[in-house]
């Protein structure tokens, strides 16, 4: 393959994607040699807004008309579209608690009542256009990122593991925080990648890199009703993680389920 | 194009965090009309947290920014820990203290040599600039990655901490990975001064140069520090904190929808690097005040293009107190963890810390369940908005009374240099909502 | 010096080698002689392994399979189409669907190297088919291991009885081998009966209908035949008892099994019904055992 | 077979020895009551008392992820060694475990042998010590609570002294080596070693009939009690990780850097929807039900009917690490109706 253009975009969001980029650093001299980043609004000023792309990466979520317009623009632009972080995949921190509406947040920040010319309700890209790749995490984890940037380029996608954050917490044999300290840990329901970041630091995983492809969110609020954790704090600390946005989604694929025969 | 109706727009400024936009009206040789459009997509974080416990706080305000995820951190911690009456150990201040280096380190890193120092060595990215300058651009990713390495330590994660918790840390590091960190500071120290050289010897235009007021917290302790105790302007006012949103004014403005701020006299103000030099640069000590007299011979001036050798000053600094904050660590004895006990009640807290942009206020209000009433943050980046617009009115003003014929891509990139030496942290403005761009 | 180690509980299988190396899970290098489409997303590999001495000894039996793999992509289990009567070459037909196979598809030519590990499974009974009838029912992909039987049992025709063929697919451009069986047919040398579920407007001179039809037009004595069966879910679960309703014992119906597969060596545990490896102890199995697996036939 | 005595007061001077045999494994506390194994340098650290490890020993044969081969750009695919220990003495070995290690040899060591197991278990010097069950250990039921082969040495702590069990010929090279540490146990060692045979005997709370259980389990595939697993069940793998008899793995390659290619082997839990799930997305255990009632029928009655016993050692592993607290035991008293 020769050396392929590349665009990476932020709609709504952190930047904490585009800085895991850049956080990069051992690799950062030789990525930009093996890639023709043509369009990179926060690390370039003279970028090509229109080329078309080989890969383009997107982070956050699309929080305003423009963003969507972005987004559609960049999918028509690109041939491979990789998700970057939990916000592109799922929405993330912007999409928790989609349900109160826009206008009472806007008057909460705002104070007074103004006109909003475009804001919408933040929803992940994924919800919006098709993606190929999607790299989870809050932000996404470096080695991830290299590793289906090394994969794209000779060809292929990246495999990533898909089992839940227990999996690294058991392999690193850390204090399970409910079994050990009876804590809300989102472990159970969040995909793996981290290292069990959190756990090994002694904190409850909240589970930034979005859910597993099944969680069985039932299960666990009723785990931790049982430990004498109250329901309404249950579902505040799962819903960090746009629980809404998943919360629907599991359950809708629990409908979906066909009855085993 | 006829000069009576000129339009300069930059409809997407390039090198910075966040999306914005710079749109300048000139009508007859005066300039009618700067506008500085965000349009970066609000997040409301504020309102999200209403009715959220405090404990959850910290997870949720990181996520703001990312470049700025420590500092929205610590200011969050020290502002509930205010609200609970909280009296950090002295080892948990020290932990905190080195995570807002390690992130100073990073964002100033990333800042001067990889945004702004493209400007003035005329390439239009880092990436471009590497090619010609390998070992700059490769000591200036290691610092960073050094900056990274401390907040990965202290914070466990490079960005949005989560070890860092209200009453202490989940996982305090230990004295083998505090000295490997303690001796890599060092070891930068030496390379990062040949920068000082080099900046020194760039020449810094004159055409952003106008008086400004400039804005920081008094130091904890008599030395340069990230932490303050009260709100100290450049014409020698002094406020405590809780006054703090009686000294800053933050309205919203006609044109735009978005929330400047300015002080209770009117006038717009700067914080960031610079402000704290100017007010606090006598307080340097060691390298780090040598690199200041090297850059700033006759003091502060006020030309804004100079706040990023002001951010090359506190990154000398930053690696010199790191060393010492090591020193001090290393000096107490191991543990696992350490937590202060607390009890929840109801209560209100200001944390206002010096982060790399500037000034950062949080404010919260929690009832006596620990769930949030009221939260308030003001970053530094909306406060130097206002000063922003007015830098970029001077400075188009003299660009076209210097020279008549400037044309609309040179001051472009004149103009982009304005904006950019702010460091404008765009998603850190949260407050800060749309313009849409193509208004103009 | 090492361990005293235990006897093992019970016959399970003694120690033994696999032909591509001592090491289960290093592939062995094979190069790709030829590449043909069989149909738009169905492929057909000639390979060789680059080893020639384990190129001409490369022996295994029909109905086992290998796993295919280039490192940094992926790899997986496929069926040996080809028969080990011709040595020093070997097939595998390939339908692309996920990570690896698009990777194959997209990227690999003929001359590129790819790794190769086995030959897995148990393979065919063929020695029971020996002197007697045989039938072989096909379904779409299902056809690929079926294609190695038939030559096996075509090269050593004067061995066995009767071999019948029925081979069902989707449409006509489905049909896999078709002119390698047509010309079988034409010879005599087995009895083939090709049906499609829709003709799709192309010409065809066979049933439409699906596959199960095909059953009717044929009689046999089921005492001296074997049926074997292979094809997708759907297929299994009218062809089989199918077979039996037509007189078949459930002992002398074959079919060949697909699991997830990791490893290919019985380790993984991906494959298992029990402690029954799909990759070890199949993915060949008589309907009777595998009616007594559950789990193991999905319909 | 050869029983020998070792004075108490001598353990740490054992353990020093052991180190001259390859590196150190023993139990130490990770947190109060929270044991893992760990090399050991300081032997102050080692806490033989721990009843069990969150992990058990069958990371020290197969590491929980490793890379099983590399290819560099040009060259053919190599064998890694990124699994490999080295010599290793594993201190601290109960009955159970050793039973366990025995099933994974049987797994590993048959058919075609894994190399990477293999060079492991060839290195590995086993070192049992006695334990007194707890109310979540259940291996009397199972037949795992003594053991007479597949170790090197084995410590029953008696009053004041050990009785030392020599089964192999490593164990005697050890024995010969740390002379001076051992006397012949005596007749009333013999007598006190029974003694608390019988006192460990009576010490178990906790029971699982399975003399019957592979065929109530055949009986019972419908059993509603599966799909009320499977509605408490996290899927979260904890019970597979931590169980000494789970060896699942998973495959998965990866390009770490420019021109180098891996592959990489995880453990996996058959309790991961992706498990039995294949291309174009049939999943052969599509629902949590049919996942957790694999993971009990492999063990409890698969096993059973291949090798005239279970492939739970009955640890309580599962039991102390399962968040949302299911129990093995209580799920086949429910399956017999008996709960
Ligand atoms: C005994 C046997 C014989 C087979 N013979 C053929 C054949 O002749 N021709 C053919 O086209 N296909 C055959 N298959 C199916 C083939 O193995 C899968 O289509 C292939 O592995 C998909 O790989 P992928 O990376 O392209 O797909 P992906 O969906 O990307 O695969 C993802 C993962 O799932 C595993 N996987 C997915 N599907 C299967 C499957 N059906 N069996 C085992 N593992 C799977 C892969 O190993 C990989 O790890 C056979 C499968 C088995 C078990
Ligand atoms: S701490 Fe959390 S992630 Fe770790 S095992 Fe327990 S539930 Fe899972
Ligand atoms: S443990 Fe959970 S919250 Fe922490 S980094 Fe991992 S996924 Fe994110
Ligand atoms: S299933 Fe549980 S009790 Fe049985 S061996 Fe495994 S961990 Fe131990």
């Amino acid at each position: 393959m020769s050396k392929p253009k590349v665009g990476i975009f932020g709609l709504t969001g952190c930047a904490g994607d585009q800085l895991q980029i850049l956080n990069c650093e051992d690799e950062l001299v030789r990525l930009a040699q093996r890639l023709d980043i043509v369009d990179w609004v926060m690390v370039r000023s003279d970028n090509d807004h229109t080329c078309r792309l080989d890969i383009a990466f997107v982070e956050g979520v699309v929080a305003t008309e423009r963003d969507l317009e972005t987004l559609k623009e960049v999918r028509a632009r690109a041939r491979t579209l990789v998700a970057l972080g939990t916000c592109a995949v799922w929405g993330g921190l912007p999409a928790m608690h989609n349900e109160i509406s826009r206008e009472t947040l806007e008057r909460e920040v705002y104070h007074t009542q103004l006109h909003f010319l475009d804001t919408v309700e933040a929803l992940p890209p994924t919800h919006f256009v098709p993606f190929e790749v999607k790299l989870p995490g809050c932000p996404m984890e470096r080695h991830e990122f290299l590793r289906a940037v090394n994969a794209l380029l000779v060809g292929t996608e990246p495999e990533l593991p898909l089992f839940p954050v227990c999996w690294e917490c058991k392999a690193r044999e850390h204090l399970c925080r409910v079994v050990h300290f009876g804590e809300v840990c989102c472990g159970a329901m969040t995909r793996g990648g981290c290292g069990a970041r959190c756990p090994s630091h002694g904190v409850a995983c909240s589970g930034c890199r979005g859910p597993v492809e099944e969680p069985n969110y039932d299960a666990n609020v009723t785990m931790f009703a049982d430990r004498g954790i109250s329901w309404v704090e249950i579902a505040r600390k799962m819903s960090h993680f746009s629980a809404p946005v998943w919360m629907t989604q599991g359950l809708e694929q629990e409908v979906r389920r066909e009855p085993k025969r | 194009m006829s000069p009576s109706g000129r339009n300069i727009v930059i409809p997407h400024l390039g090198r910075v965090e966040g999306h914005g936009g710079i749109f300048v009206k000139v009508v007859g040789g005066t300039v009618h009309e700067v506008n500085m459009d965000i349009f970066e997509g609000s997040r409301y974080y504020e309102a999200l947290l209403k009715g959220k416990h405090f404990l959850e706080v910290q997870g949720i305000i990181t996520r703001v920014c990312a470049i700025c995820s420590a500092n929205h951190t610590v200011a969050a911690l020290t502002a509930l820990e205010d609200a609970l009456s909280v009296r950090q150990s002295e080892r948990i201040h020290t932990l905190r203290g080195l995570l807002l280096l390690g992130a100073t380190i990073e964002s100033h890193a990333l800042h001067v040599f990889a945004l702004a120092l493209p400007d003035f060595l005329g390439f239009d990215s880092v990436i471009a600039m590497a090619a010609k300058y390998p070992d700059e651009v490769a000591f200036a990713l290691r610092l960073k990655q050094l900056g990274n390495r401390v907040q990965e330590l202290v914070g466990g994660r490079a960005v949005h901490p989560i070890n860092t918790l209200v009453g202490g840390f989940g996982k305090l590091p230990g004295h083998r990975d505090v000295r490997a960190i303690r001796d890599e500071l060092a070891s930068a120290l030496p390379p990062l001064l040949g920068f000082v050289e080099l900046a020194a010897s760039l020449d810094v235009p004159e055409w952003a140069a106008q008086p400004t007021v400039f804005v920081a917290l008094r130091p904890y302790e008599e030395a340069f520090r990230f932490r303050g105790v009260s709100i100290c302007t450049s014409r020698g006012e002094e406020f405590p904190l809780a006054a703090y949103r009686d000294v800053i004014r933050e309205f919203t403005v006609e044109h735009s929808h978005a929330k400047h701020s300015a002080l209770v006299s009117g006038e717009t103000y700067m914080v960031g690097s610079m402000a704290r030099l100017k007010l606090w640069g006598h307080l340097l000590k060691g390298r780090a005040r040598e690199s200041f007299e090297r850059l700033f011979p006759r003091g502060v001036v006020d030309n804004i293009l100079l706040n990023n050798w002001a951010q090359l000053v506190e990154l000398v600094h930053s690696v010199e107190h790191g060393i010492e904050v090591c020193d001090e660590l290393l000096g107490m004895p191991e543990c696992a963890r350490e937590m202060v006990p607390y009890e929840v009640r109801a209560g209100r807290g200001v944390g206002a810390i010096e982060v790399p942009r500037g000034t950062l206020f949080h404010e919260y209000e929690i009832d006596d369940e620990g769930l949030v009433v009221s939260a308030n943050v003001v970053t530094p980046t909306a406060q130097n908005l206002a000063n922003t617009e007015r830098d970029l009115r001077a400075a188009t003003e003299h660009l076209l009374a210097d020279h008549a014929s400037i044309d609309d891509g040179q001051l472009r990139l004149n103009l982009e240099m304005v904006a950019r030496a702010y460091d404008p942290c765009i998603s850190c403005s949260v407050h800060v909502t749309r313009l849409a761009a193509g208004e103009a | 010096m090492s361990v005293t180690l235990p006897e093992p509980l019970s016959p399970r299988g003694a120690p033994r080698k696999l032909a591509t190396g001592a090491n289960p899970y290093l592939p062995a290098p094979a190069r790709i002689m030829r590449v043909q489409d069989l149909t738009s997303d169905i492929r057909l590999y000639d390979l060789r392994f680059v080893d020639s001495v384990l190129a001409d000894s490369f022996a295994f039996r029909p109905g086992q399979f290998v796993e295919l793999s280039v490192v940094g992509v992926g790899e997986g289990p496929f069926s040996l189409p080809s028969s080990p009567t011709r040595r020093g070459m070997f097939q595998l037909g390939v339908r692309r669907v996920g990570t690896l196979t698009n990777y194959l598809f997209d990227h690999v030519i003929e001359g590129d190297t790819v790794g190769i590990r086995g030959p897995l499974g148990n393979g065919f009974p063929v020695e029971l088919f020996e002197g007697q009838d045989v039938l072989l029912v096909a379904g779409g992909l299902g056809m690929v291991p079926l294609r190695g039987l038939l030559q096996y049992l075509i090269d050593q025709r004067d061995r066995f009885g009767r071999v019948m063929l029925l081979y069902g697919t989707r449409s006509p451009e489905q049909v896999l081998f078709r002119e390698e069986l047509e010309s079988l047919s034409r010879r005599g040398d087995a009895e083939i009966l090709l049906s499609v579920d829709q003709t799709q407007g192309r010409p065809w001179a066979g049933r439409v209908g699906v596959v199960t039809e095909l059953l009717d037009l044929v009689t046999f004595d089921v005492a001296r035949t074997h049926a074997i069966a292979c094809g997708p879910p759907v297929f299994y679960k009218f062809m089989l008892e199918k077979l039996v309703a037509r007189g078949f014992g459930r002992h002398r119906i074959f079919l060949s099994l697909e699991r997830r597969m990791e490893c290919g060596v019985g380790k993984c545990g991906h494959c298992a019904v029990g402690y029954t490896f799909t990759c070890l102890h199949g993915p060949v199995f008589s309907y009777w055992d595998a009616i007594n697996l559950p789990e193991l036939i999905y319909t | 077979m050869q029983t020998l005595r070792m004075n108490e007061s001598l353990l740490p001077s054992l353990l020093e020895v052991l180190k001259g045999f390859g590196t150190l494994i023993a139990p130490v506390e990770r947190s109060p009551g929270v044991f893992s194994l760990e090399a050991i340098a300081d032997v102050s650290r080692v806490r033989p008392d721990a009843l069990r490890t969150i992990l058990p020993f069958k990371k020290l044969l197969l590491k929980p992820g490793f890379v099983m081969l590399e290819q560099r750009a040009g060259g053919a695919p190599v064998e890694s060694r990124d699994n490999d220990w080295g010599p290793l003495v594993y201190f601290g070995a109960h009955s159970c475990d050793i039973h366990a290690l025995k099933i994974l040899d049987l797994l590993y060591l048959s058919d075609y042998v894994d190399p990477y197991y293999k060079r492991n278990r060839d290195n590995l010097t086993v070192v049992g010590y006695g334990c007194m069950p707890d109310d979540k250990c259940f291996c009397k039921s199972v037949g795992t609570a003594t053991v007479d082969e597949n170790f090197d040495l084995f410590l029953t702590p008696l009053q004041g002294r050990f009785m030392v069990t020599v089964a192999s010929a490593r164990g005697d090279d050890i024995v010969r080596t740390a002379a001076h540490l051992f006397e012949p146990a005596t007749r009333r060692d013999v007598q006190d070693f029974l003694d608390r045979v019988r006192e460990r005997d009576d010490a178990f709370t906790l029971t699982l009939d399975v003399a019957d259980l592979p065929y109530v389990l055949e009986l019972k595939t419908d059993d509603p009690v599966w799909e009320e697993l499977g509605k408490k069940c996290l899927c979260c793998g904890s019970c597979s990780m931590v169980c000494p008899t789970c060896a699942c793995f998973n495959v998965r390659d990866e390009i770490p850097e420019e021109g180098t290619v891996r592959r990489v082997r995880t453990w996996d839990a058959c309790l991961y929807r992706e498990y039995a799930q294949v291309a174009g997305g049939h999943n052969f255990r599509d629902t949590r039900a049919d996942r957790v009632r694999n993971r009990y029928y492999h063990k409890q009655e698969a096993f059973v009917r291949e090798f005239g016993m279970p492939s739970c050692v009955g640890c309580g592993r599962c039991i102390e690490n399962c968040p949302t607290g299911i129990n093995v035991v209580e799920v086949f008293q429910t399956v017999r109706g008996e709960l």
